[in-house]
């Protein structure tokens, strides 16, 4: 089957995460179409890195992984507090900052 | 060319007396009139030892000059701060420091009232010194200096009482009339430095042979445009009226006898310009002839006495400017014109300066009326000036007035007729006017209230009135008898042998019509004024028009000062709301452009995002457009 | 049998240095009491950066690829920039250190009753120093790294604590927890752009190293369409942390959201660490594809030079003022992108570290500009604070006349050298529209001069608190360089010159 | 060659000045003000020494100094004087002294204390020696813009009315002109690197090969600027509003001095360094300063306040004088120099004596004076000799200038020379008007107490009459000094003057 398609997935994934984060409102599944961004991205790696025949790739997907769960720690943390402090985490609600 | 080291003087005294009454102020009050009279006297000393002096010598050696430093000294524009004392500028001198000197001592008794004398006399000083610098100056740029000095003189004295808004006005009008003429001046010396190289006479001069006629014609146009602003000669006449705001010796002085004048002097002076340019002659020739009828009949209808004389005094120089549009002949004329109407005009300017002292300020004539009964000698000098400017044998302005009409005739062909009629007809008015002065003024019922005394001036103010008295009867007889003054003259006006040469009629007819239409002139005002209403009668239109000197004012109102009190304002608004508003415009963009960028930033994180992916978009898609 | 990597500590001391203190600190944290926290952490924390820096002077004039496997790459530029990172953290380390800005506990909620409590207690979040350390060390390496795994590691490693940062002022707590949620978002949303380019871009080229993405190119290889898109989505990625349009919609609430001190860190050293990356990239891998990207990066130039400038007009808040002039001077930087020669580059680095001097100063006098609430950034608040305080209005002053480019000031020879190296490679365009846009510029920084200088204080609360010395020396610094450089340039402008070289 | 040459000494008295006003004790204005005045007299000194050392008949620069200032762009501190150079410096320190003599008042209703208002003059001075000594250009740019911040701050400070807006006005249109001017010397900067190698030395750069496009875009960038400087229609809005709202001395100074620095530069830079760019502009320049000339004057005619009438004079003066530089002639090039200073003098005397007069009457509107030769006649008369220059009476140094530029255009322009000439007229007309509403009539009410000038003020117009009064009559000293220059000028622009038409 071609190798294109993993290409066409992984796009398609980028982008639904990418509307999602335009779109919705749920601080945390803001976030989570984030990291189905980032996945896109990783599957984007594995396929390149079957198509080079190398590993690096498989690397790079690995990497990402450790870094979002970092970013996962970070974000929630911040989200959380924001929830606690607003009751709420819709990310609409913060939106002093304008002007 | 001989050289002389006096020449300076002539105007560093006057010059430096003025400095000194104006910079000491009030300290000077008791003696500064005394300074300026004994300075403006010793010029004319020097005046008369210079032209002994000039007398014994013969030819070219006449001329003396003084060359004193490099004034401007630009690449090749160089300009010498040196005089030229000719036989020319040496009758000017001799008028200018001679009356001027009558006319300081005039004053001494005339301003005696006034707080301000001071000043009076440190402005008279001053216009003695740029007339001086005038006439003696060898460059145009020279001449420039004081040509403008004269100017500022006369605006100073003008407005010397300028506590009265009238007055102010009337000096700022002259000023600026005679800028206009300066404009001219400029000019021509401009196109004198581009043709030539250099703007002195003798250089000017030497290179008219090799210029273009257009060139020679625009500079002898540019010549007159300043003659006239300066001897207030058509179009730019208006200003002399008002300028009978300064008091009457100023008028006697500047507006009469001498700076007026300066127009006829600088067209002598530059005769081989007019000489090679028959059109700039003929464009004189008009000048002076409209302006000689003009002023006449402007004459005929004031009853301002002084208003009437300064007229008259236009319509003298218009025959004067006429007889230099006469080319080499005339110059002689319009010189010796010019001199014996500075003896009786400035005579009977002081006369009238007199009749109102005695009337304490009245110049209207119709409240006069018998006043030769109670101020004899001013009713005699003033008599004796009249004689001599209606031209009645054998007064000055006889031998100068009839030449100059007899040469008019001799122009030849229709040109001939038409400059001599005008001067004909010029004299029967001329006449006429005069006679309605004296016969308002002397004769008649006096019509004066009670609460006027009129009175006989002191001495210090009659004797000068009688010598310009004798002046006005006897120079005319000294100038011609032997063609005295035309053979004086003739080597700067290159004259020499020039004759007249087929005469239109013979001198003694012309004289004879000459006289002829005088005396028509003088019946008709005698008996058109054997009584006088003290309220002007309502007159006719025409009279109305010639009231309005000939409307000369309304005139420039419409045609000059409105539109350009409403340019003023369109480019004042212009300013304002077009050139500022384009640069108020753009801030106001930019600023509206902000504030709508801070709209955009509206604080939801969702909307941040949407700009990114947009922004993205954006880019992918100009990629594709720019590779593909 | 494998064998051990080869790595050159020597090299990369600096970044080890300022991780070892970061995890000193957090030990710090675990063992010490609260109450000696604070002096113990700032003491770490500026020994740290000193000792780092030290040990980036011994290398200085060193240069080699393989200081960790081909990952990073040791040049001119990388340790310029590790330079002046170091100094203008150390420096905002004395802005941080200085009290009662950072909440005093992060966890309690806004206007509970346990948080009025812990600010009676007079406690402070010391983490922040540790943070710190640990997004300089990311920054350290930023600009140094030599492919795309370390750039986006890099990247994370120095935004993930800003993050955190950005969320911890003691006052206006919820403003400062916005800022800090959506900076996190919009930074996450934007990593993931940077690393689904570089994804394209190793499927481009079949390697994650720049210089392999520069041979594939120059050897033309495979479709230019993966390239196309990754270069896109990688700039996004570096673009949205320079703050340029239309990636930058963050910048002004993040700024002004933020704890003061940490803004001026965030304005000063991420921007250069960010901008250093950006001319890695584009100088040495990109280089050979310029007339693709040429076009797109100088219409971002220009409008991110416009909107900044423009769009600073209309602010009311000094810090967000302060956060489009920061957008606008991005747009001068990409000038330097768009260059591609030696003197383009040695603009920027004097660019930068001037713009940093200045920046951090700036911000260092607003957190001195307070009321009875904390401060005050309002600046119709700010009128007449000439007569207040001359000191700092003049101070202030004259870092706005540094930013707007007038001549005496460091501001002025940056700008010049930079247009210098734009105008050199041809690029008059950029070059016009920046000097016009400068002259928008000046219209608001001046618009502050005379609300400092020519306007009558309105007599409120507003005053100039007397800083601690640390904070006085901070300013101190960064005014003296601002005005040194701009009247000798040459004493790092040399230095700029021979440092202004990549290894490729 | 590097010996300290005599013109720096002339920048940096003033600047000792300024330390030395701040080691007075304080609360001493008196003390204070002498010492300012006494610096600025020790200034007049030495430029009178230098003007006695200059060896006249010499085109070259003279009293050069040359030291490297930042090396890695060949700028340097590079200083010397032509003729045009020399008078100017000569003006300006006869200026100050008088100014401040003058305004013996003005330092003590500002914003700040008379301290600042006299450092930021002895500031303005040096930098107004040094910007017409430059003689490279970068340096010449830095002073140019510098200057600005003193007069912002001498505007908004101790100015009156609208000061703020009026300085920040300015301030914006001279920026605006100067870095559109910072392009043009980046460009020039360029093309000499590629050519003759890193310069910025203004001899050398006027040897460049500069293709058309490039040389006339170059030429504009600098033009612009030195158009707004030196007010050329339609960029003069800016000067009427900063005249109304400036203090006298610092109208003086503004009007008098920096606005040259416009002139000057269109001689020293735009037609030196891109003479065919001059040539092919001189149409549509001459056209502008006709318009100038007429505009300015109708606009004066129009005013109702005192110092906006003086200003729009100004802006018609500035007509005649880059018409005068344009026509490019001796005539015209050393006129427009000598009406350079002689505009500087009449406008001082117009400037202070109608500044006394407001400061009396309390008001700036014409209409509120009135029969003030009465009243006040010493006043009056220096107001009136001040006009008569304003008018360019023969006999005041005025004339010599504007005839000189007339003739000078007529010998090349006739047809503009002859429009130009017409303003004489409008002359008559702005300055007549004004005296008659001012200084004639009877007294308006409200004036019949106004005191004359104290012995003071009479000590500080006295010489500016004088030197009116003497150059009208004896320009040579001056003349002799400006004609070299303006020979180089013309030859480096490869004009000559035309021939008398009528040659035999």
């Amino acid at each position: 089957m071609d190798i294109s398609n993993y290409l066409y997935l992984s796009a398609i994934l980028f982008t639904i995460g990418a509307v999602g984060v335009v779109l919705r409102r749920n601080a945390i599944v803001v976030f989570m179409c984030v990291e189905l961004m980032l996945n896109a991205a990783n599957l984007a790696f594995v396929t390149f890195s079957r198509v080079n025949g190398d590993l690096v790739g498989q690397v790079a997907s690995f990497f990402t992984m450790v870094v979002a769960a970092c970013e996962v720690v970070v974000g929630l943390a911040i989200i959380v507090t924001m929830y606690r402090s607003r009751r709420s985490a819709s990310i609409d609600d913060a939106s002093l900052l304008k002007r | 060319m001989t050289t002389s080291s006096n020449l300076v003087y002539l105007i560093a005294l006057p010059l430096v007396s003025s400095a000194i009454l104006l910079l000491l102020g009030r300290i000077a009050d008791k003696w500064g009139h005394l300074l300026a009279t004994l300075v403006s006297a010793s010029t004319f000393v020097i005046a008369a030892i210079e032209f002994f002096a000039m007398r014994q010598r013969t030819g070219d050696a006449r001329a003396v000059t003084q060359d004193l430093f490099t004034w401007i000294s630009v690449g090749s524009f160089n300009v010498h701060a040196s005089l030229l004392l000719d036989q020319l500028s040496i009758c000017f001198v001799l008028l200018i420091s001679g009356v001027g000197t009558l006319i300081h001592i005039y004053s001494i008794a005339y301003m005696s009232h006034d707080h301000d004398r001071r000043r009076f006399f440190a402005y008279l000083n001053l216009f003695v010194a740029a007339m001086l610098l005038l006439v003696l100056g060898d460059s145009y740029l020279n001449l420039y200096v004081g040509w403008e000095g004269v100017g500022l003189a006369s605006y100073l004295l003008i407005g010397f009482w300028n506590q009265k808004p009238a007055y102010a006005v009337a000096a700022k009008k002259a000023f600026v009339a005679n800028r206009v003429g300066d404009i001219g001046l400029s000019l021509a010396i401009m196109i004198a430095f581009a043709q030539f190289g250099t703007v002195s006479f003798t250089g000017v001069a030497a290179g008219v042979p090799h210029a273009s006629t257009a060139a020679l014609t625009g500079l002898g146009a540019m010549l007159l445009l300043a003659a006239a602003g300066k001897s207030a000669q058509f179009p730019l006449q208006s200003w002399l009226g008002d300028a009978m705001a300064g008091p009457t010796p100023v008028s006697a002085l500047i507006h009469a006898a001498t700076m007026v004048t300066a127009g006829v002097y600088l067209i002598t002076r530059s005769h081989f310009v007019f000489d090679a340019s028959p059109t700039a002659q003929t464009m004189v020739l008009i000048v002076g002839g409209v302006t000689l009828l003009f002023g006449a009949l402007v004459g005929t209808a004031k009853d301002d006495i002084k208003k009437a004389l300064a007229a008259s005094t236009m319509s003298q120089i218009g025959y004067m400017i006429l007889a230099t549009g006469l080319g080499p002949v005339g110059y002689a004329f319009a010189i010796m014109h010019l001199l014996t109407h500075g003896f009786f005009k400035a005579g009977m300017f002081l006369g009238a300066g007199s009749v109102m002292h005695g009337m304490n300020d009245e110049v209207n004539m119709r409240r006069y009326g018998a006043i030769g009964k109670v101020m004899p000698i001013t009713a005699v000098t003033f008599g004796l000036g009249y004689l001599a400017i209606i031209g009645v044998p054998p007064f000055a302005g006889f031998y100068s007035k009839d030449k100059i009409i007899e040469t008019a005739f001799n122009a030849g062909g229709t040109k001939g007729i038409l400059v001599g009629g005008a001067a004909l007809l010029g004299a029967a008015i001329t006449a006429f006017y005069m006679t309605r002065v004296i016969v308002l003024t002397f004769t008649g019922t006096k019509r004066w209230d009670d609460e006027a005394h009129p009175h006989e001036s002191p001495s210090l103010m009659w004797i000068p009135m009688v010598i310009l008295a004798i002046g006005s009867v006897a120079s005319g007889f000294l100038f011609n008898s032997g063609r005295a003054l035309v053979n004086w003259l003739a080597p700067v006006v290159n004259a020499a042998g020039v004759h007249s040469e087929k005469e239109f009629l013979p001198a003694t007819t012309i004289s004879l019509m000459a006289l002829g239409v005088v005396a028509v002139g003088v019946a008709i005002a005698i008996t058109k004024y054997r009584t006088v209403p003290v309220e002007a009668p309502a007159g006719n239109i025409l009279t109305k028009i010639v009231r309005r000197d000939l409307l000369q004012d309304d005139f420039n109102d419409r045609v000059l000062v409105r539109p350009g009190q409403a340019l003023t304002r369109f480019f004042v608004g212009m300013d304002n709301s077009f050139i500022d508003g384009i640069v108020r415009g753009v801030g106001g963009v930019i600023a509206l452009t902000s504030t709508n960028l801070r709209r955009i930033q509206n604080g939801y994180v969702r909307s941040y995002a949407l700009i990114m992916v947009v922004g993205v978009l954006a880019l992918l898609t100009t990629i594709w457009m720019v590779t593909l | 049998m494998l064998i051990a990597p080869q790595l050159s500590y020597s090299l990369l001391a600096p970044i080890l240095i300022v991780l070892g203190g970061a995890l000193l600190g957090v030990l710090v944290e675990a063992v010490m009491k609260k109450g000696s926290r604070a002096a113990i952490q700032t003491a770490i924390a500026l020994g740290t950066l000193v000792l780092s820096f030290a040990f980036l002077w011994k290398i200085h004039g060193q240069s080699s690829k393989t200081a960790a496997v081909n990952s990073v790459s040791i040049d001119g530029v990388g340790i310029f920039l590790q330079g002046t990172i170091l100094i203008l953290s150390f420096i905002a380390v004395l802005f941080i250190a200085d009290t009662d800005n950072f909440a005093a506990q992060a966890s309690a909620v806004p206007g509970s009753e346990d948080e009025r409590a812990s600010v009676l207690a007079g406690k402070q979040q010391t983490e922040i120093f540790p943070l710190t350390l640990f997004a300089v060390s990311g920054m350290l390496l930023f600009p140094i790294a030599s492919d795309l795994i370390t750039l986006f590691v890099a990247l994370e490693v120095l935004s993930l604590p800003l993050y955190l940062m950005a969320g911890l002022s003691r006052r206006r707590r919820l403003l400062s927890q916005e800022a800090a949620l959506k900076y996190f978002l919009l930074g996450a949303f934007s990593s993931a752009f940077f690393l689904f380019g570089a994804a394209f871009l190793y499927g481009y080229s079949g390697s994650m190293s720049l210089d392999g993405i520069a041979s594939a190119i120059s050897a033309n290889s495979s479709n230019d369409v993966f390239l196309l898109i990754g270069i896109a989505f990688l700039s996004v990625g570096l673009l949205f942390k320079i703050g340029a349009v239309p990636f930058h919609s963050w910048t002004p609430d993040v700024y002004q959201g933020a704890p003061t001190p940490i803004t001026g860190f965030m304005a000063a050293c991420t921007k250069i660490a960010a901008m250093g990356a950006t001319l890695r990239i584009f100088y040495v891998a990109f280089g050979q594809a310029e007339w693709q990207w040429k076009p797109i990066i100088l219409v971002i130039a220009i409008l991110t030079m416009v909107v900044g400038g423009i769009a600073a007009i209309a602010q009311r808040d000094v810090k967000r003022m302060l956060a489009f002039s920061s957008i606008a001077h991005a747009g001068f930087l990409l000038a330097a992108v768009l260059a591609l020669n030696t003197d383009g580059l040695k603009g920027a680095l004097f660019y930068l570290a001037t713009y940093g001097f200045t920046t951090l100063g700036a911000f260092g006098i607003i957190t001195l500009v307070r009321d009875s609430s904390g401060e005050v950034t309002d600046l119709n608040r700010w009128v007449g604070l000439g007569k207040k305080s001359p000191l700092a209005a003049s101070i202030f002053t004259l870092f706005l006349l540094s930013f707007a480019g007038i001549p005496l000031t460091s501001g002025f020879i940056a700008k010049f050298s930079l247009f210098t190296g734009a105008y050199e490679s041809g690029n008059t365009v950029v070059v016009v529209v920046g000097v016009l846009t400068s002259a928008i510029t000046a219209f608001f920084y001046l618009r502050v001069v005379v609300m400092l200088f020519f306007t009558d204080p309105k007599n409120d609360s507003v005053s100039v608190v007397i800083p601690s010395f640390m904070t006085r020396a901070a300013i101190a610094v960064c005014a003296l360089v601002t005005i040194v450089l701009g009247v000798a340039p040459s004493l790092l402008l040399d230095t700029a010159q021979t440092f202004a070289t990549f290894i490729r | 060659m590097s010996q300290l040459s005599i013109v720096t000494v002339l920048e940096l008295v003033p600047l000792a000045g300024v330390i030395g006003l701040f080691l007075l004790p304080k609360g001493s204005t008196k003390l204070i003000k002498q010492f300012a005045i006494g610096v600025s007299v020790v200034d007049l000194a030495i430029s009178i020494l230098m003007a006695l050392r200059f060896n006249r008949g010499v085109a070259a620069m003279q009293f050069v100094e040359s030291r490297n200032w930042i090396s890695s762009f060949g700028i340097k501190y590079a200083v010397g004087i032509d003729g045009i150079a020399l008078v100017l410096i000569l003006m300006t320190t006869v200026l100050v002294p008088i100014v401040l003599l003058a305004g013996w008042k003005e330092s003590e209703n500002g914003r700040w204390s008379p301290r600042v208002y006299y450092a930021l003059i002895l500031v303005l001075e040096a930098m107004m020696v040094g910007v017409f000594a430059a003689t490279d250009v970068f340096l010449f740019y830095v002073i140019f813009e510098a200057m600005l911040i003193p007069v912002y701050f001498l505007i908004g400070g101790y100015g009156r009315g609208e000061r703020a807006q009026a300085a920040m006005k300015f301030l914006l249109y001279s920026l605006a002109g100067g870095l559109l001017m910072l392009a043009a010397v980046i460009g020039t900067y360029v093309i000499a690197t590629n050519q003759i190698g890193s310069t910025f030395d203004v001899t050398a750069l006027s040897g460049l090969h500069i293709d058309s496009a490039t040389e006339n875009m170059l030429f504009l960038g600098f033009f612009i600027a030195f158009a707004i400087k030196a007010p050329l229609w339609p960029l003069h809005t800016w000067l009427p509003t900063a005249a109304k709202s400036a203090t006298p001395a610092t109208s003086v100074l503004l009007l008098g001095v920096l606005d040259k620095v416009g002139t000057y530069g269109m001689i020293r830079f735009c037609i030196t360094l891109f003479p065919h760019a001059a040539h092919t502009f001189t149409p549509a320049i001459i056209v502008l300063s006709l318009i100038s000339i007429l505009y300015g004057a109708f606009l004066a005619i129009g005013q109702k306040d005192i110092n906006g009438l003086i200003a729009f004079t100004s802006i018609s003066h500035f007509g005649f004088i880059t018409l005068g530089i344009f026509a490019m002639t001796s005539q015209g090039l050393t006129g427009a120099s000598l009406y350079m200073v002689n505009h500087g003098f009449s406008t001082a005397a117009l400037f202070l004596v109608a500044g006394w007069m407001a400061s009396r009457r309390g008001s700036t509107k014409i209409e509120d004076f009135g029969g003030l030769q009465r009243v006040t006649p010493v006043m009056a008369w220096t107001f009136f000799i001040a006009g008569m220059s304003a008018l360019a009476l023969p006999g005041l140094s005025s004339f010599v200038s504007e005839f000189l530029v007339l003739v000078g255009t007529f010998t090349r322009y006739p047809i503009a020379a002859i429009i130009g000439t017409t303003g004489i007229v409008l002359a008559a007309l702005y300055v007549l008007i004004t005296v008659q509403r001012s200084l004639h009539g009877p007294t308006t009410p409200g004036n019949e107490s106004l005191t004359d000038l104290n012995l003071r003020e009479k000590i500080a117009i006295a010489p500016v009459i004088a030197i009116l009064v003497i150059f009208g009559f004896f320009p040579k000293p001056i003349t002799d000094v400006l004609n070299p220059a303006s020979h180089e000028v013309m030859t480096h622009a490869g004009s000559v003057d035309p021939l008398p038409k009528a040659g035999k």
